[in-house]
């Protein structure tokens, strides 16, 4: 009916869009692109201290951090899109699986045509990027010293470009079992232009004003955790809760599924964090071991907790302490040593557990949690790093409140308030827009029905 | 005795159940079922391939009552199953020669 | 019956074979291999240019390929094994994953005693590798300078083991649910050795004559996936179509698993692409960057024309688009920059949708679309090398017909061509020789009941 | 009741033991931590020979030693979780998947506070590492020339981690579908910290007694396998049989999730064996290929053998080969040549097989075979490397008894005896002291009902 | 009204309920059940276990038709769910008191 | 003839299963349902909420038996499945009108 036409209007635009932004971009840009270093790189260091010594590409650096990128991406698919597609109801698992699969195929187009420039190219004002690098030019095999000096530029390029993968798909569960599919299309499209790119540049680019501010976030508390997490909450708002919210059960159909995505999110994350020291050596160690300490603290947390509160411990309370410990320890990653990632997990766990238990009380239908989860644990990773931090851990660092330094404990509430605030404002915004033109929320049957019949006529089992 | 089966829409289940608690019935069966009737099903579309599901799924519940329930428990089963819409579902009745509660052997409507 | 008995014997044949192989080639040659490098990687660079610099093994590089070793190891299985597994009817799951299992287990050991020889070994007047190599005599931890100078040869033994597994390992998404397992095993055997070895001779070892012609084929286009996609026409064609086909629903069974299975595809595919670098440096990550940006494209683009073509997008359609867009790339990757890469994708997705539809005009049952996807994809991608291939992205390579050469457009045809042909007829004649034998088809009563039950006496879910 | 009380009270100590833990260890080590190199790992090989080369970190060992880390984590979870979580009853699922999950969370903990310096602390007799590095005090950025000495000391220690985490988890096929799960908490406590942290140190530490008589061990045949397999023993026999055992089918629940399983373990297990090798080179890739050989070959001779017994080749059977080839390659990864893990594989397939099938004589329920696979498959193997290992191989390992050196065997049986003697003793002792504090047993009620509702009032699937 | 519940392989499933379709049935319910009986189950092996399922996969088709149509429906079914194999199930018949269309409340054959 | 329906716990199929074998009993339908009744379902909890399944896994046995063999199915089916606790489960008795094996058009007692 109309809806339908409206829909298919919107995919052909969002398609037009995007064939339409290809030739615009130009192949042209490909010559221009740096050849890879002449040189194969594993000769390099035998040629020693030849004048000033152009940056050269390391071969260990470069294999971790390829290795990293591939870790990252097995984290959105299949790693949160079965975390996700275990939860929901039986009739949902694919739409739900989808929503992470379509937005690693979205994001990854949108990162190479004007994601990364607008990211990581070059400073306008602490705001923005210039648009240097659209379709990727100029981005080639050559280091870029500001970022990372040891390995291709295209190879950070890809590894932040998972990042910006992610999480779009981490919010989606706040909407998951009643997004339409269009909708979801769109938001994505403007969410990743306009608020991951923008706040990715005032984090982490050379000039942007948080940075410039001094906040820590070593591989994404801010930009990724919060982000998705504040996003989260405005999208559970707007859209409503599902039909049945409190009567009927929600029980997960598939927690098996759930733990093999928890567990590939777990194997996945020392990509995340241990990648983002982008190079291999003493500081992507020290991340890795935190990342697991502290992962493993929280979901022993989260299990005792519970099974002192609720006289059981789940296997799902495992799992998503274990998410949530990953989650808080990300931006202390390359900061802190690990006893104090073992006080970071703990914190993690116990809070992100109860804030799923209060979420029943507030009434919104944040249906996987990802505020409790991502949101909460984030804000504590954020303000964690400015307790727990230490020069001694990494130099290039800052030492935080128990190190002797309560600046720094500021600085992180600052850039905290910052993103809930900016991306929360932002998101709603953006939802009520996509609202206004496709339509947020699947119709009363199709909701009824399951994403998987009503949107993609298709059944996940048979 | 008389058995009561009722071939309803799924999600209207826990209504249902509550219902016939609240009149006096102390247990039924359930089963998942799939329903061929006036109801279409749905298309399914894989690699291009478009395969039409006919069968709808269905709940079926099966209880046991007394006689003197039987009418009761039929309304009540209409009345809350009811959408207005295509494929709510059937009741049948069927005479029951005899009931046996395993646990203690009693038969007849004590065993209900 | 006197089919069980032939069973059985080829079961003990096949075996006997195996084993017999085994001492032939005799324990003896360990002491012959060529030990590792006494000197520890490491600390090679740390004596500098020591006379003639004999070719040492690069850390960097090494880790590498041994990540994408296993890397393409973990597409056979469990992605492939699940990708197919989870697009049959339940009763065929297991036998479906057993296939890819198999066949990793059974090429991996044909490979080491005498699939590599035939294949890598000294060159025999362009046809076929001779059988120095046999049982891995003489291949040690020293680089071999022909295929990779900084990596020992075992590790480039090994990961190109990994391409001859998964090649058999596609085609049988060509004849699933019907194939005897027996005859699997048989043909298995014959067109590795007779087929994949050879092929990968051609265009790949130093002096293969498809190679001197100066096709490219960076990680595989023609050897693995237009090769998959040409026996699987012959094997559709001769083994004939399944039970009720055209009428009965083949709808997959576990959609979720076939994600989990591409998504897997997808990760391990880095491996397949960037590790054939066979080196970590700018080339890997170049081809990296190309394989996720086409793989996204691709699903993309599959997804969007199934939605207008049908009126819905598909979960199992964005998934075969990923994997449309991994195969055409796969040739390309290390010879073109992103731009072209998003071409390649739109191309892919398009192209291998089509070819799925018209499937079932042409009455042939390749039940899970290796054809159509391998074959198609691949060609579409060897094509596709011939137009935008860029001596900028990789000097080694060659200009491609957007880039000032037609010529080279010609030579990926003809390899193309050579290719379809010659593995259409050694598949054609393999299959009539296994039929021959033992059958090809499992009985009636058995296909109806279900390989897992009638060929392994198990079955997937209780 | 009174359990419930007992198990809460054991929870309470557990949580508190724990948490008391840190302060003690105190958080002031991280200021002592030794501090990351602060020259960037790539620049390091850039100035010759300064003086006595201070170990330096490479980057490219480091990059394979952090990915085999990972590796071998996603071995554990999800690897065994779902090899062995597929292959109980529906009901019992979860409960199973999540033993591997908390003694991954678990062990993790106790590794960082007190079992790595118990390990591999500086040597006290020979029997047990000192508390130098309690909470991983001075265990920095540096390497450790001692065991390697071109990777971060961290990296080696969360290496090491990762084999302590998967012993204990093997261990839980034997009493799976009945085991109470705070007694496996507390058994894992007990046994990580009383049976593996010593006998590791006796056979990989510097000055170990076991490692000090030459016992060869690459990648952990004793510590890792015969250790499992004979706890795996006590406690089939302390805990007794299933309910049902003999009577009722006990038919894995869903074999795709199994054969998913196996396949991770193997993938995994190139970090497990190549990554032993502690550095990326020659010694690495050819502990890689020999994985892979055996494992195929164990694989093809499982399943060929119980078609010749049974009458069909069953996936289970050749997913279990595949383990058992795994296993028994393990000790012999880093000293044998391909041909040999050929023999070794084919020794593995055809043993673990009938070391199952006599199970059911004995009497025990050794529910998912940790003695029939990794007992006799960890005992073959280690009395294998006594039989195949070469200097050609490896210079710094030893000659078996094929290459000239029978003396080799009978220090690898005797170091066989010793650990399957001091494992069975000391589990059974562990056994019977936690039953006598909370019980080893569900009850009836909750046995028949699956640990997933009894033990955590959730189901696998809805 | 009577029930006819006919108890078949499962391939059998689609012709069945297309001659039914044919023949004037509105409706029917279908359910996923295990038979025993004459035709052996199967045998599955695990690890060297044997386990014997004697149990094998059937469809149960209910549907209640009008006394008129019942020995037509009986015939149809049985012409086609017949293969002449062991195993090929029955078809049992009961009285149904009544029947009720939960839609519109309607009862009797006109509910059917 | 006379079909008896016999609700019981899973775990007692296999034995009654034998038993009514033993009596001469020549085949049956086993059917998963979820039963409802005054043995208490079980709490799931899923990431703090708590939900009660009221529903319990139960197996329906179908059984059509010659009129004389009725009393003595039941007793078996009673004595076997029988745990003397709550939830044992229920065996109705109906009358059935007429059998027919599709494999050979058998009807009647002949056809059980
Ligand atoms: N004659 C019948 N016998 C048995 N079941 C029937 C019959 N007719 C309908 N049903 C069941 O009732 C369900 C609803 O019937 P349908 O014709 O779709 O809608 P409605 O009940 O609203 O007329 C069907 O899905 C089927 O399960
Ligand atoms: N007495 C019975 N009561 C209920 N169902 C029966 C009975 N006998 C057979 N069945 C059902 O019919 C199916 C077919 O019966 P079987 O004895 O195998 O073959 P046939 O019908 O050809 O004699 C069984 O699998 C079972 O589901
Ligand atoms: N009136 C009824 N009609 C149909 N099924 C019933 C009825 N009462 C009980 N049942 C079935 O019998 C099972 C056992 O009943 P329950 O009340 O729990 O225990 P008991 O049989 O020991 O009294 C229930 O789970 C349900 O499946």
């Amino acid at each position: 009916m109309g809806s339908h036409t409206v829909m298919r209007s919107l995919v052909g635009l969002t398609a037009v869009l995007v064939l339409l932004a290809i030739p615009f971009i130009g192949m042209a840009q490909e010559d221009g692109a740096a050849p890879p270093a002449e040189v194969p790189a594993a000769e390099a260091p035998a040629e020693p201290a030849a004048a000033a010594p152009a940056p050269t590409v390391d071969t260990g650096d470069t294999a971790w951090v390829l290795t990293s990128t591939a870790l990252v991406l097995l984290m959105t698919a299949p790693g949160l899109a079965l975390f996700y597609g275990g939860m929901v109801r039986k009739k949902n698992a694919l739409g739900t699986i989808m929503h992470s699969f379509v937005i690693l195929c979205l994001v990854s187009v949108i990162w190479v045509l004007w994601g990364y420039t607008l990211a990581f190219g070059p400073d306008k004002g602490g705001w923005i990027g210039g648009l240097d690098w659209l379709g990727l030019k100029g981005v080639g095999g050559e280091p870029n010293a500001d970022y990372a000096g040891t390995i291709p530029h295209q190879a950070f390029m890809i590894f932040q470009m998972m990042f910006a993968v992610i999480t779009p798909a981490l919010i989606t569960g706040a909407f998951a079992e009643r997004m339409k599919f269009s909708a979801l299309l769109l938001f994505v499209v403007l969410w990743s232009t306009l608020v991951y790119s923008p706040l990715a540049h005032w984090v982490w680019a050379v000039g942007g004003w948080v940075r410039t501010m001094g906040a820590l976030d070593f591989a994404g508390g801010t930009v990724v955790h919060i982000s998705s997490g504040a996003a989260a909450l405005a999208a559970a708002i707007v859209i409503g809760r599902r039909r049945g919210y409190g009567s009927d059960s929600f029980a997960p159909h598939n927690l098996p599924l759930t733990v093999l995505g928890a567990s590939l999110l777990w194997f996945g994350w020392f990509g995340f964090n241990a990648g983002s020291a982008v190079a291999s050596g003493a500081l992507a160690t020290s991340a890795f071991v935190v990342t697991n300490t502290a992962t493993a603290a929280a979901a022993l947390t989260w299990m005792f907790v519970e099974w002192g509160y609720r006289g059981k411990p789940t296997v799902l309370g495992a799992a998503s302490g274990a998410v949530a410990g990953l989650v808080a320890i990300t931006p202390a990653s390359g900061f802190v040593g690990p006893i104090s990632s073992i006080w970071i997990g703990i914190g993690a766990g116990a809070l992100c557990y109860f804030a799923c238990i209060v979420k029943g009380k507030l009434g919104y239908d944040d249906a996987l949690d990802v505020v409790g989860v991502h949101g909460i644990g984030g804000t504590w990773g954020a303000l964690a790093t400015g307790l727990f931090a230490s020069k001694a851990i990494n130099s290039a660092g800052a030492d935080g409140l128990f190190f002797g330094n309560p600046g720094q404990l500021l600085i992180q509430i600052k850039a905290v308030l910052i993103t809930w605030v900016f991306v929360f404002v932002a998101t709603y915004i953006i939802l009520k827009v996509v609202d206004a033109l496709v339509g947020l929320r699947v119709t009363e049957e199709e909701e009824k029905m399951g994403l998987d019949l009503g949107q993609h006529h298709e059944s996940a089992y048979n | 005795m008389k058995k009561i089966e009722a071939i309803i829409k799924p999600f209207k289940l826990d209504e249902v159940k509550e219902a016939l608690t609240e009149l006096g019935v102390q247990g039924m069966t359930v089963t998942e079922v799939k329903g061929f009737g006036r109801q279409k099903g749905h298309k399914e579309v894989y690699r291009g391939a478009e395969y039409v599901v006919e069968f709808v799924p269905k709940v079926k519940i099966e209880v046991v009552v007394a006689d003197a329930l039987v009418q009761r428990a039929v309304d009540t089963i209409v009345r809350l199953a009811k959408t207005g819409t295509i494929g709510d579902g059937k009741i049948f009745v069927t005479p029951i020669g005899e009931a046996i509660r395993i646990r203690t052997g009693e038969t007849g409507e004590g065993a209900l």
